[in-house]
């Protein structure tokens, strides 16, 4: 069954990246989103975690969740035709107490069998053509050498339901729900995927209706009714797509202000200006602080008038984004710099990277 | 001649207790219809000629006037209607066409009054206007879409090179008047206030008389059938140059200013000869094709070297959505779509109340069009006809309007009553007049002060709205219809307008 | 040897022209000594006499007084009794001595008084003094008079009148002309203002004169006219003219005609001495005659002219413009420049009548050069500025004297620069 | 000193100024009262002119060198020194007018009162826009 509601949420999201590239286990993620026990409602919470899938590094990992499994079917059917199915498996879960009933989960690695340069548009049109045609069945994530978990429920108990401890990555990020109407639906929770993209997000984008049409311009359907959606869309159109660099997209995404545009000099005026003229559209308006994964590391952002909370926290060689410091201190009492995050600003971190502690990143902070 | 069937339309009520004879009346009312008496101790009125303009009532320093609709002249009948019959007399009097000025006055549906916006309770926070910046401004024009970015140095640097825009500080702009059908003083009146809050006016077919030439900047001049006072000048000077195609108050006709309206200004304005009728053929004759279109579009993006948007405007129609696309497609950096409600100076009233859709339907109908095809930013949607509020403006935004043009809002800012009788040159009020007794009662200086308040309030209103929705830019409520919900429509409706019921939830 | 006073200025004489020399001096010259000489013992406003008397003005006191930051000397109760124009010295009454850079004489104007048998003793007056008013209010009072003679249709005369009406006196008026305000009206206007005067119960009588007075000893009984009808009166009003109170000049130097002869710049024949007021003649600016012109304006424009030049600026009197206004009853008049042109010359009349009112416009070579107003006055302002600037009518000729005649009827520059220019600019 | 600047573009020929005018200056300064009950009626210090399309309204403009003031030999006439009004003391006026004589733009008048004096423009006393202004419909008048 498809949520037919778009749900405006609270929420707590919490983020951890290892910028040398290691893999740790799922529980550190668990114990930090779980501190944020309130600021969820249990009825949603999910992770994603980036480097799981090593043996399968070059293959797409298809997280499918089969609410009718008699889906499953069609949804092979679909994948089949674009892709070979090197391995597939249905998600290892364990029943806790506190969830005893779930529904399916497969997982698919699929080797794309066209022109490679096409491969992502086409998984793209394979999610949407599944997502919105095929009622029951909802493919979860989409990327390579990553994947999302999520379901109905504390983000903790989800956590480990789909045993994550079991699990290692180099960046987990997870998320807690608070859903101020919903019912309770397992492809509604977060993280949102698309591609290696995940989002968790914890607010309410006011812009949604136009940022929802604005995609459909350039073919992204947004079904799903989740403004988180639209997030993870716009994400991949204007970094995938329109190659804009992440730690610019707070430009776009939650842009200045025209009189803080008014008085920068000539070459970031003509920068803002150009991409207000051009992308009013992908403005996202209203409350949110949002963690975005990507293959290699995670970005913070917080909307342009800071309506939402959101910290970065560094320590050693870890990177950390979360809604609260707790979060971050359970993991880490100790940490070598933590920040809140400005008003439409992007604090990313990347493996490989030095640590940049924010600093060169606050191009639109108000 | 035989006697008219027609008799007064208003009534005039002189309260002899307070009227002092001071002939203020007398004075202001173009149609003669008061009177002093020889010994200058009464007034009389004679009710045949007035038209209900309330120019005397205002003026009344002891408020003894009134002027109100005459009652009880037609016997009721719900099928002939008092204008219905009032039509018959008048055209088996005349024989001609019926004439009528401003917009259709029927009561059709008005959608703006059948849509409710949203606003933010707990889930995400309203914007107090007062302490947070909301924006209004916007760009209209075509839009690229993406922009080529070279972030390989220290800062990123924009490698497109953008279309030209216009800049709106507030998302509403004065529409098509000319300086012809609106009188030098109202035309100034906008321009100045146009410049004022950083919008534009637009030079309707009437050209561009040379004491407006600085106002350029803030002017958009338009190309019709008739191509009034279309020179080089002309169209490099302003901001941006609109080939009009049609109008919401007479889709499918042309124009027709009388000679004796051209007056020596107008006609150097106009470049036509002095006391000749300017005629404005109903196509123009070099555009039989959106083919032929897109040859004019790009004929004037060559003459004002590429430098400004060009605009289309046509009227809001049955198939209005097919031929914006059309429209796009041919070039047009901003496509205006005027719907039925549109203004004029003149028109027969029959096309005026008869022809073209409600703007709202419309709109809904070409964005929802163009983002199907994916076009939808290679064009700004500047809309017209019958937007009275700003929270028409807001409503007109969030169906997905890029700005809306007011055109009959701005003149009754400036005085205008609706009496409807642009077409006699005799407006009370200074406006839709060439007579230089009348037209100096618009003080543009006033004219223009109350147009700045109006707009200003107006974009004070739009903020509190914005910040109640939880919404700082106006781009994202832009075409953003879940802010939208309709009232009192059919399902039809609602899909036509793309909006849900009220009480759907997200 | 008695005191030798020195100032930079003399002014002799303490009235209208005094006022605005030293005035006009002052905004020149803040710090020279200004010594004005004056028999008077305050300054006082010599055209309100008659107002005064009539009650409708409580003061005679003028209350534009001189405005400077340094003021200037008054002596009052003194009089300059001989003068050297050459020397530039004055000896007062008193027998001091006053040696001067620069003078003016402003010693005004005194009454004609005919010799006619009877006329000496009391209960006969002219009226041109305070004196003379404070003598005829306690005449009036004592004799308990009722009617009273007014030798004399002129201004001061007809002024004299519209007092005594106001009194309640009755009046009968006596002119040798055959007609009112002999130079300021025509026979029209004239008829307007007799009527005026005989509907306030003034009983006159033209063409004739005082032949001699009568008395029942000391007291004045009433006086026989040369036409030999006899009136009987105990009171009368001399009021046939004033002429330059010039006498003291004899060997001053100073030139006199019927009164001082000026310059443009108001000096006298004596460089150094001017003179201004009642006590000059001066260019006509319409007729090119000289006359004198014994009325308020003049006396104005003529000492703020001397005192410029005085100061040692040059300004130039652009000659004199005989006007005046009288009101009897609901009757007022005005009268300005030529009213009555000779025959030979070549003047244009125009002429607007109505009920009770009567407008008469002389002009020459398309120039207004006179006028006459009776009762509709509002407008003569307008005409006489026209006048005064010499002012071509060919563009408005059509509108003069019609009832919307105003401003906007003039040349839209000419009227522009009157409605904005600051000040009036004339 | 401010004064009532003319903007003859846009005097409309209404007489609202007149209108107001009188009744600031009747006794009332009621409308109806000033019109209807009060005899002699007031007298408006501004005086509208119109020649075809053209109208201005006109009062006195308190000129620099003020003619009617030098020329009243009872000193009524007489200008404020703090605000520069030039004003016509109703006690001290004996009705001479010198003052209609010599004032270039006609804007004085003989007025009825317990006797008849020189009535002018007073900029209603100095203190804020004068009614003229304040009360023209387009502004046609301006007090800076």
């Amino acid at each position: 069954m498809r949520d037919p509601f778009r749900i405006p949420s609270g929420c707590a999201v919490s983020g951890i990246l290892n910028l040398d590239g290691k893999p740790v286990s799922g529980t550190h993620i668990i114990r930090s989103i779980e501190v944020m026990h309130e600021r969820s409602n249990g009825l949603g919470g999910g992770f994603a975690a980036y480097g799981i899938y090593p043996r399968y590094a070059d293959l797409y990992a298809f997280h499918v969740l089969y609410d009718d499994p008699l889906r499953k079917q069609d949804v092979e059917t679909i994948l089949k035709q674009r892709f070979s199915v090197e391995h597939s498996e249905e998600i290892p879960c364990r029943k806790t107490d506190v969830i005893k009933e779930w529904p399916l989960f497969m997982r698919y690695f699929l080797r794309y069998l066209g022109e490679e340069e096409n491969e992502d548009d086409e998984v793209v049109q394979v999610v949407m053509e599944v997502n919105s045609s095929i009622h029951g069945a909802y493919i979860v994530s989409s990327g390579k050498n990553m994947g999302i978990f999520k379901g109905v429920g504390y983000p903790e108990d989800i956590g480990r339901l789909f045993r994550l401890e079991e699990y290692r990555g180099y960046c987990w990020i997870a998320h807690g729900r608070f859903p101020t109407n919903s019912v309770g639906w397992w492809g509604g929770a977060h993280p949102f995927g698309l591609l290696s993209w995940s989002v968790v997000h914890n607010g309410e984008i006011s812009s949604y209706g136009i940022n929802r049409r604005y995609l459909q311009n350039f073919g992204y359907l947004c079904n799903l009714q989740t403004d988180t959606e639209v997030i993870a869309y716009l994400v991949d159109l204007l970094v995938r797509k329109h190659r804009v660099h992440i730690d610019y997209l707070g430009a776009i995404l939650a842009s200045p202000f025209w009189e803080q545009i008014e008085r920068m000099d000539a070459q970031k005026k003509h920068f803002f200006s150009s991409i207000r003229t051009i992308y009013g559209g992908a403005l996202l308006n209203g409350p949110f602080s949002i963690i975005v994964g990507f293959p290699g590391g995670m970005f913070g952002m917080v909307d342009r008038i800071k309506l939402r909370p959101m910290l970065a926290a560094w320590k050693n060689k870890t990177f950390f984004l979360s809604s609260e410091e707790c979060a971050i201190r359970e993991i880490s009492p100790d940490l070598d710099r933590l920040v809140a995050l400005k008003a439409g600003e992007v604090i990313s971190g990347r493996v490989g990277e030095r640590n940049n502690y924010g600093q060169k990143l606050a191009v639109s902070g108000v | 001649m035989a006697k008219s069937l027609l008799f007064p339309e208003f009534k005039i009520d002189r309260d002899k207790e307070r009227c002092i004879s001071c002939q203020v009346c007398v004075r202001q009312c173009a149609n003669d219809v008061h009177e002093g008496s020889d010994n200058e101790d009464t007034v009389l009125s004679q009710e045949e000629n007035c038209v209900g303009c309330q120019r005397c009532v205002n003026l009344c320093p002891t408020n003894a006037l009134t002027v109100h609709k005459r009652e009880g002249g037609f016997r009721p009948n719900g099928n002939w209607s008092e204008q219905h019959l009032r039509g018959i007399y008048k055209q088996a009097e005349s024989g001609g066409i019926l004439l009528t000025g401003m917009g259709c006055d029927r009561s059709y549906p008005i959608y703006w009054d059948h849509l409710l916006l949203n606003a933010s309770q707990v889930t995400n926070p309203s914007i107090d206007p007062l302490r947070e910046p909301i924006e209004l401004t916007s760009y209209l024009g075509r839009k690229e879409e993406k922009l080529d970015i070279d972030w390989s140095g220290e800062f990123p640097l924009v490698q497109t090179r953008l279309a030209p825009q216009l800049e709106l500080k507030v998302p509403v702009v004065f529409s098509a008047m000319s300086y012809g059908s609106i009188s030098y003083n109202a035309f100034r009146s906008l321009a100045e206030a146009a410049r004022e809050v950083g919008t534009f006016c637009n030079s309707g077919e009437g050209g561009l008389h040379p004491d407006f030439y600085p106002y350029g900047d803030n002017i958009v001049v338009q190309v019709a059938s008739g191509r009034f006072g279309v020179h080089r000048d002309y169209l490099r000077v302003a901001a941006a140059v609109e080939i009009k195609i049609g109008q919401g108050a007479k889709p499918g006709i042309g124009g027709h200013l009388p000679g004796e309206k051209v007056t020596k200004e107008i006609s150097r304005t106009r470049k036509i000869p002095e006391e000749s009728d300017a005629i404005s053929p109903a196509p123009h004759h070099d555009i039989y094709s959106i083919e032929d279109l897109e040859r004019l579009v790009f004929a004037i993006k060559e003459a004002i070297n590429y430098k400004k948007p060009v605009a289309v405007k046509i009227a809001a129609v049955h198939n209005v959505a097919a031929i914006a696309s059309g429209v796009v497609r041919a070039g047009a950096d901003i496509v205006t779509i005027d719907g039925i409600r549109g203004g004029t100076g003149a028109a027969p009233q029959v096309i005026r109340d008869n022809v073209g859709i409600p703007i709202e339907l419309a709109l809904a109908q070409v964005d929802e069009r163009l983002r199907s095809e994916g076009i939808r930013h290679h064009s700004s949607l500047l809309i017209a006809g019958g937007i009275r509020s700003s929270a028409d403006v807001i409503k007109a935004i969030a169906l997905g309007a890029d700005a809306v043009y007011v055109g009959t809002a701005a003149l009754v800012g400036l005085g205008c009553h609706l009496c409807q009788k642009c077409y006699t040159g005799k407006c009370n009020w200074g406006i839709a007049t060439q007579d230089p007794v009348l037209t100096k009662r618009l003080n543009p200086n006033i004219g223009k002060r109350r147009l700045v308040n109006l707009i200003r309030a107006w974009s004070f209103e739009i903020k509190e709205m914005l910040g109640g929705m939880g919404v700082n830019a106006i781009e994202s409520l832009r075409g953003n219809r879940e802010h939208l919900r309709a009232v009192g429509l059919s399902k039809e409706e609602c899909a036509v307008l793309g909006v849900k019921a009220a009480g759907e939830g997200w | 040897m008695s005191e030798i006073i020195q100032t930079n200025y003399l002014l002799i004489g303490y009235s209208v022209s005094s006022w605005f020399a030293a005035q006009a001096i002052r905004e020149e010259d803040d710090s020279g000594r200004i010594l004005a000489i004056t028999e008077d013992d305050k300054a006082y406003s010599r055209p309100l006499l008659s107002y005064v008397l009539g009650n409708r003005s409580k003061d005679i006191a003028y209350f534009g007084e001189v405005v400077s930051h340094n003021p200037i000397e008054v002596w009052w109760g003194s009089s300059v009794i001989n003068l050297d124009g050459v020397e530039r010295w004055a000896e007062l009454s008193d027998g001091r001595k006053v040696e001067f850079e620069r003078a003016l004489i402003a010693t005004g104007a005194i009454p004609v008084f005919p010799p006619i048998r009877g006329a000496s003793g009391e209960g006969i007056f002219t009226f041109t003094h305070i004196d003379d008013l404070e003598r005829m209010s306690a005449y009036i009072h004592k004799e308990n008079i009722e009617n009273i003679l007014v030798l004399g249709g002129g201004f001061i005369g007809l002024k004299t009148c519209e007092a005594l009406i106001e009194l309640g006196l009755n009046i009968q008026l006596v002119e040798l002309a055959p007609r009112l305000l002999i130079n300021m009206t025509d026979e029209k206007s004239s008829r307007h203002l007799e009527k005026a005067l005989i509907k306030e119960g003034v009983d006159i009588i033209l063409e004739d004169t005082v032949e001699h007075f009568e008395r029942e000893g000391q007291k004045l009984r009433g006086c026989v006219l040369k036409s030999g009808r006899s009136i009987s009166c105990r009171m009368a009003v001399v009021a046939i003219g004033v002429r330059p109170n010039v006498a003291w000049l004899k060997g001053s130097g100073v030139q006199v005609d019927r009164g001082i002869l000026v310059n443009r710049f108001q000096e006298t024949s004596c460089p150094g001495v001017f003179a201004a007021g009642d006590v000059t003649e001066t260019m006509n600016m319409v007729t090119g005659e000289r006359s004198v012109t014994a009325i308020w304006p003049e006396a104005v424009i003529q000492g703020k002219i001397a005192g410029k030049n005085m100061a040692g600026k040059r300004d130039v009197y652009p000659g004199s413009l005989p006007l005046n206004a009288v009101e009897v009853g609901e009757t007022a008049l005005i009268s300005a420049g030529l009213v009555n042109p000779p025959g030979d010359d070549d003047c244009e009349i125009l002429v607007c009548e109505s009920e009770g009112s009567y407008q008469k416009l002389v002009l020459k070579e398309n120039r207004i050069v006179g006028l006459v107003f009776v009762k509709n006055i509002e407008k003569a302002g307008i005409y006489i500025h026209l006048l005064r600037q010499r002012i071509s009518i060919d563009a408005f000729r059509d509108k003069l004297l019609q009832p919307d005649f105003g401003i906007i009827s003039l040349p839209s520059n000419f009227r522009k620069h009157m409605v904005e220019g600051a000040g009036i600019e004339v | 000193m401010k004064k009532i600047r003319i903007q003859e573009e846009f005097c409309i020929g209404c007489r609202l100024c007149e209108i107001n005018c009188l009744v600031k200056h009747s006794y009332s300064g009621k409308i109806i009262k000033a019109f209807r009950e009060e005899s002699p009626r007031a007298l408006p210090r501004i005086r509208v002119e119109e020649e075809g399309y053209l109208s201005f309204a006109l009062q006195c403009r308190h000129c620099e060198d003020a003619p009617c003031v030098e020329n009243c030999m009872s000193g009524a006439m007489q200008r404020d020194r703090e605000t520069g009004t030039v004003f016509c003391d109703e006690e001290r006026c004996v009705g001479c007018w010198m003052c209609i004589m010599s004032c270039p733009l006609g804007v004085i008048k003989r007025e009825q009162k317990t006797r008849r004096i020189a009535s002018k423009c007073d900029l209603c006393g100095g203190e804020g826009e004068p009614v003229c202004v304040a009360q023209c419909p387009n502004e046609a008048l301006l007090y800076e």
